[in-house]
């Protein structure tokens, strides 16, 4: 537990806090707002006091109630994983902006999330299905997406559990509408 | 242009052949996103060809779209999910223990280092501390693996340059350290070795007698076996400033490992975020600072020699006592979350756990470095040739069961 | 590289040809037998001996060693032994379909708070978030939790100590050797009979009525 | 007719093909006995007046028949090196040291389904493979493999080698256009790039060896190395080899300028769609290839069939007749004999083992004896059997060098291949032509 970080994160960052910062082990959380992500990431990224160059890990999750993106962050001044939580998106249509301005390796990452759970990054330039086929219509990693306890057990002898839930989402102004015919 | 030499409605061999049509890379829905609507747009002279996902050299079951120009690679596309098994939601469906051996295929050449991170974020949950002589021999048995996942990657660098050899002197000394770790985990490619608060089982004299016997021949055996290709004009001169990226950009696309290193940035968890015994044992990160192929290739060379130090200082200093900490059976993690990375064979792999306080992962994510270093295909091969993406895609080294998951 | 070109390449060369005549290590497998792990994990299967009985003794020990109880010994073979189940045992199978219910978000049946008068569990996760399930604070989520139900309910405990990971012994030790946290309510003789009190009293005559049919049919 | 159709159904497939095969075979051989009865007379005058021709169809046919067994022998010999210097056993199921594998891979290859794909040209996609073996074995030609035995001494040889082989270009391009497959195209056309590079330097380093020997003929130029092994053209030319080998290599498409086929890159180039034995046309083409490859190197720079000293002239005089009846007793009473004796000391210092083994041990050693005289007999008193043992010694040389660069150098780019080609070769060829010019005009021939 880092408590200079967590002195200076609250320091520069407290308007931009939606809940208390937490600590425990060697990590460091806050939660913010989406719409503050750019701003957030970017003074975490780019000022020298902070410094947190390296992007560990960038994550969707799905509570049951709401949608949260989780991203990880290093950085040579802290010993401390700092995470950053950004709470309150909507189940019915997540959306969060883009973090590939500053990193633009996290575009595959954000493609996953997408492709997951169905969170609209917006700004990336290339949001489509990555792991799933493209014909893909439900979400695998969103908690109403029901996997049969056999499923989970004994591949082929499970239930077949494909498209069950929603269907897609838009995913942002940068898609192309095109007809199919 | 297809051509139908059956004309009959009948015939099975007519419909077959309207099934395939024409063998087009080109998806059959309208493109999503710009890029996808740019890339999929063929210019004068230029072709899409699908390497993968049944090529010799693609390291799995990857697919690349490329739209060449001649034999110039104009732009690629990656394709990817051919592997994908849901290993994410498997483990939000298991149980702690069950998840461990759900992530052993997923880097399947260094699996160890695919179940490290999983226990550490369950032992920081639940507040387990780790015997040191479990610790040890998690940093032993991993760098082993290193070792061998490194000289896999330096041998199909080779094999897809067209050299036959090296792979499989390779696969010689890759073959000793499995079968000792085989002698302690019971398997040779999936561990599933690491538990929560320990390992699964202590050093036996099988395992101790091999690596004895290996380590006094290893780094002679691994140096000879370089002067195949270290010298080698033809290898150097086809990757030297081939896939050249600098350390800025590197880190802007998330790399990490050997190929982040291999830019001059010192970045390892082992020293950057230190874990398990990491910081008592003496050992130097290996930097370069051309990061074009070449200094991928020859960087790994350098972290194994690191790796056999590790090895060697663990021996000595291994403590005695218990390789597993007393710990419940049912095992109900308080809620909360953790993230735990620890520096694998190509980066940081790391996992993130939400836990309900239920005795399975409430969300369980999987960050794999591989992923993320295919993703720079775009940045690294463009105006090179078709050859070249076999180069640069073997210095990358991607494993493709880490990257589908 | 050297100044001159094509060195490197003799000198692979060279080591290609020096390995010639070395000393294979092709192992010729059916001749020479593999070489089988001594913890060599294959699939779990029980043994005949040359008689072709089971080499079960059915003394257990799997079932305790294996740590998602999996393992389970069940049913009788033709000479009234057990045999071994892998797979699904019948308390796996119920707690895995606890936690597909739970994914679901359908309630989930839970026996441990149904003997206790219902709390209000929400008000007890808040608390727990608050102090972030930390057991470590247990004296400070304990006194929130008395300051919010006026006293320590026994639902209110197990739920603490089901989220916070703490047995609900030490939990109870705490409660109960701290003098200023009460484990049982304050005595109101105005509210009359206590629905908590009534519920315990349906539930020990419940258990008293079981025990007696049990007791009925054994005798 | 219903019982002839009932014995058929009721034979088995062996006896249903014994049953075919015997009366054709038998039918063909009273047909031949029928011709030579009739004019058996008229078929000799004429082989005697067309003496030239009936010897260049025989030895088309013997060359043609001869290639097979040479591409097994190579395979098997890329199989086994390789194997070797990987540390590996290789093939050892089939045969005595795996020696039959490449017999078992042919006659996978004639068992496999012969493919087209739907999209192909199959004219084209099945003339491709003849194309490409052709060339190779029309080249074997006009090599001489000893004196007296080669299938034409033409006083344009080397230009007809070069003009024939480049002919494999066309068959390549053509399977590669043919496949309707990206990759097969794309080994086609790094195929025509790389073959009319690398004709020129290769064509170039040989033209001082044209100045120096003063003929085109194959045979010629092995006569005028004869004698010591110094007067081999690879002490006069030994820049012209080093071209002249390099580019040799990269014609007969092998590691590291195997472009055409890079099967980490393009899959199979040229041959990626095809299957069953057209594939395996390719495949004997290429290791033909290598032979003759090898071949002609010797033949240009190594001396052909000559020994690399002069050898003392030794005659055997074998005078089987005047032995009179001891050759009949020595017949008889011979193999016995030496068998025993061979299998003396096997008894003798090793108790352990049972006699008949010993016998057995004995026979065969004695075998071998027989066959080593028999060969050394040969090789002293016919100057083609010497010749042919000493051409194809210093061919499978360069065949093993050619399969050790395989096991050892891992594959060029494209673009470095044609830069080498262009920028190296071509200037050192001319540089050698010219200096060679130069001393031919400076000392004289």
């Amino acid at each position: 537990m880092d408590v200079q970080l967590k002195r200076r994160l609250e320091a520069r960052l407290g308007e931009h806090l939606a809940s208390p910062l937490r600590q425990r082990h060697d990590e460091t959380e806050i939660r913010i707002a989406p719409a503050a992500v750019p701003d957030v990431l970017r003074l975490l990224h780019d000022d020298p006091d902070f410094g947190f160059e390296v992007l560990a890990d960038l994550s969707g999750v799905d509570t049951g109630t709401s949608m949260e993106v989780v991203y990880h962050l290093w950085s040579p001044a802290t010993p401390d994983w700092l995470r950053v939580s950004v709470i309150g998106l909507s189940r019915e249509d997540p959306r969060v902006p883009s973090i590939t301005f500053l990193w633009q390796g996290a575009e595959w990452m954000e493609r996953e999330a997408y492709d997951m759970f169905g969170i609209v990054f917006e700004g990336n330039r290339d949001l489509r299905r990555i792991l799933m086929p493209p014909d893909y219509t439900s979400f695998p990693l969103r908690k109403d997406f029901y996997l049969a306890d056999d499923a989970a057990r004994s591949p082929g002898g499970g239930v077949r559990h494909m498209e069950q839930t929603s269907a897609p989402l838009a995913p942002g102004e940068a898609l192309m509408r095109r007809s199919q015919a | 242009m297809t051509s139908h030499r059956f004309t009959s409605a009948d015939d099975p061999r007519v419909t077959l052949d309207e099934q395939l049509g024409t063998f087009e890379p080109i998806p059959p829905y309208p493109p999503r996103t710009e890029r996808e609507a740019e890339f999929y747009s063929v210019g004068d002279g230029e072709m899409l060809v699908n390497v993968g996902p049944h090529h010799p050299s693609t390291h799995g079951v990857l697919r690349v779209v490329m739209k060449l120009d001649g034999e110039r690679v104009v732009d690629l596309d990656p394709v990817l999910g051919y592997l994908h098994r849901g290993v994410e939601k498997l483990c939000e469906n298991a149980d702690l223990h069950h998840t461990i051996a759900y992530l052993d295929p997923l880097e399947y050449v260094s699996s160890l280092f695919c179940e490290w991170p999983a226990v550490m974020a369950y032992e920081k949950l639940l507040g387990i501390r780790v015997p040191r002589r479990a610790e040890y021999i998690r940093v032993l048995t991993g760098e082993l693996n290193r070792i061998s996942s490194h000289l896999l990657a330096m041998g199909f660098h080779a094999l897809d340059l067209g050299g036959l050899t090296p792979i499989l002197y390779s696969f010689i000394e890759r073959d000793e350290i499995v079968e000792m770790l085989a002698s302690i985990t019971g398997q040779r490619m999936l561990f599933n070795y690491f538990r929560i608060g320990g390992v699964n089982g202590d050093l036996n004299h099988e395992f101790l007698s091999r690596l004895g016997d290996w380590m006094s021949h290893a780094l002679t055996e691994v140096q000879a076996n370089q002067g195949l290709l270290n010298e080698n004009e033809l290898f150097v001169r086809r990757n030297r400033g081939l896939g050249t990226i600098d350390s800025k950009t590197a880190l802007r696309m998330c790399w990490t490992g050997p190929n982040l290193r291999a830019t001059g940035v010192p970045f390892d968890l082992r020293r950057a975020h230190p874990y398990s015994v990491y910081p008592e044992l003496d050992f130097d990160i290996p930097t370069r600072s051309e990061g074009d192929c070449l200094a991928r290739y020859l960087l790994r060379i350098d972290e194994i020699k690191q790796s056999l130090r590790i090895i060697d200082q663990c021996l000595h200093e291994m403590p005695d006592g218990p390789v597993m900490a007393q710990v419940p059976r049912l095992m109900r993690p308080r809620p909360g979350r953790t993230f735990a990375a620890v520096e694998a064979p190509r980066g940081e792999y790391g996992v993130f756990v939400i836990s309900d306080g239920t005795d399975q992962p409430f969300r369980f994510r999987i960050h794999d470095p591989s992923f993320l270093h295919l993703q720079s295909f775009p940045l690294l091969v463009p105006g090179n040739l078709l050859a070249d993406w076999m180069a640069i895609n073997a210095s990358l080294d991607p494993i493709m069961g880490g990257v589908d998951k | 590289m050297s100044l001159i070109p094509g060195t490197g390449m003799v000198k692979g060369m060279a080591l290609t040809l020096r390995r010639f005549f070395q000393p294979k290590v092709t192992v010729r497998y059916p001749e020479v037998p593999a070489n089988v792990a001594v913890k060599f994990r294959g699939r779990l299967q029980l043994l005949h001996d040359e008689n072709g009985a089971l080499k079960c003794e059915t003394c257990f020990q799997c079932a305790q060693a294996c740590p998602v109880e999996c393992i389970d010994m069940g049913g009788v073979d033709t000479k009234g032994r057990f045999h071994v189940h892998w797979g699904a045992a019948e308390t796996y199978g119920e707690r895995r379909e606890e936690s597909a219910l739970r994914r679901a978000g359908r309630p989930v049946p839970d026996p441990s708070h149904e003997r206790f008068p219902a709390v209000d569990v929400a008000l007890v996760d808040e608390i727990l978030e608050a102090h972030d399930h930390d057991p470590a604070r247990m004296l400070q989520i304990l006194e929130a939790v008395q300051a919010a139900f006026g006293h320590l309910p026994v639902g209110a405990l197990k739920r603490v100590s089901e989220r916070s990971g703490a047995d609900y012994a030490r939990i109870y030790g705490t409660a109960s050797y701290y003098h200023h946290l009460r484990v049982g309510p304050v005595e109101s003789p105005s509210t009359g009979a206590n629905p908590a009190a009534l519920a315990d009293a349906d539930y020990l005559a419940a258990i008293a009525a079981a025990a007696g049919g049990a007791s009925r049919a054994a005798g | 007719m219903a019982v002839v159709a009932r014995a058929w159904g009721r034979l088995t497939i062996p006896g249903k093909v014994l049953f075919t095969v015997l009366p054709l075979l038998l039918a063909l051989g009273l047909a031949l006995a029928a011709v030579v009865g009739l004019f058996g007379g008229a078929i000799v005058d004429l082989a005697v007046q067309y003496g030239e021709v009936v010897r260049f169809l025989a030895s088309a046919t013997i060359i043609l028949l001869i290639t097979i067994p040479t591409a097994f022998l190579i395979i098997f010999m890329e199989m086994k090196i390789i194997a070797f210097m990987n540390l590996r056993i290789g093939p050892d199921r089939v045969g005595p040291w795996g020696t039959l594998l490449s017999v078992v891979h042919g006659l996978k290859v004639l068992m496999k389904e012969d493919f087209t794909p739907s999209g192909a040209d199959s004219l084209v996609f099945t003339l491709a493979p003849v194309v490409v073996y052709g060339a190779s074995v029309m080249t074997l030609l006009v090599i001489p493999f000893a004196p007296g035995l080669f299938a034409q001494d033409f006083n344009l040889g080397l230009l007809y080698f070069f003009a024939v082989g480049g002919l494999s270009v066309v068959g390549l391009m053509m399977a590669g256009w043919s496949s309707f497959n990206k990759y097969s195209l794309l080994g086609g056309l790094r195929s025509a790039a790389q073959m009319v590079s690398y004709e020129i330097p290769l064509t170039l380093s040989v033209v001082g060896l044209l100045l120096l020997a003063g003929t085109m003929s194959l045979n010629q130029f092995v006569e005028n190395q004869s004698g010591w092994f110094t007067n081999w053209y690879i002490f006069q030319q030994p820049l012209g080899f080093v071209i002249f080998f390099i580019a040799m290599t990269a014609e007969a498409n092998r590691t590291p300028f195997d472009l055409t086929e890079a099967d980490s890159e393009i899959v199979a180039g040229f041959a990626t769609e095809y299957s069953g034995m057209r594939f395996g046309f390719f495949f004997f083409a290429e290791y033909v290839n290598v032979f003759i490859v090898s071949a002609l190197t010797v033949v240009l720079f190594f001396g052909g069939w000559n020994a690399p000293f002069p050898f003392p002239e030794l005659s055997v005089a074998l005078d089987p007749g005047g032995l009179g009846i001891w050759l009949l007793v020595g017949i008889a009473l011979g193999p016995v004999v030496g068998t025993l004796i061979l299998a003396a000391p096997f008894i003798l210092l090793r108790s352990t083992m049972p006699i008949w083994q010993a016998l057995v041990a004995g026979f065969v050693l004695l075998n071998a004896l027989v066959v080593g005289l028999v060969l050394a007999w040969a090789f002293i008193s016919f100057e083609w059997v010497a010749g042919l043992l000493w051409f194809l010694g210093k061919t499978y040389a360069f065949v093993f060098t050619f399969v050790w660069m395989r096991g050892t150098l891992p594959r060029i780019r494209i673009d470095q291949l044609m830069g080498f080609a262009w920028k190296w070769l071509l200037p050192a060829a001319l540089l050698n032509l010219f200096v060679t010019a130069g001393a031919i005009l400076v000392v004289g021939r």
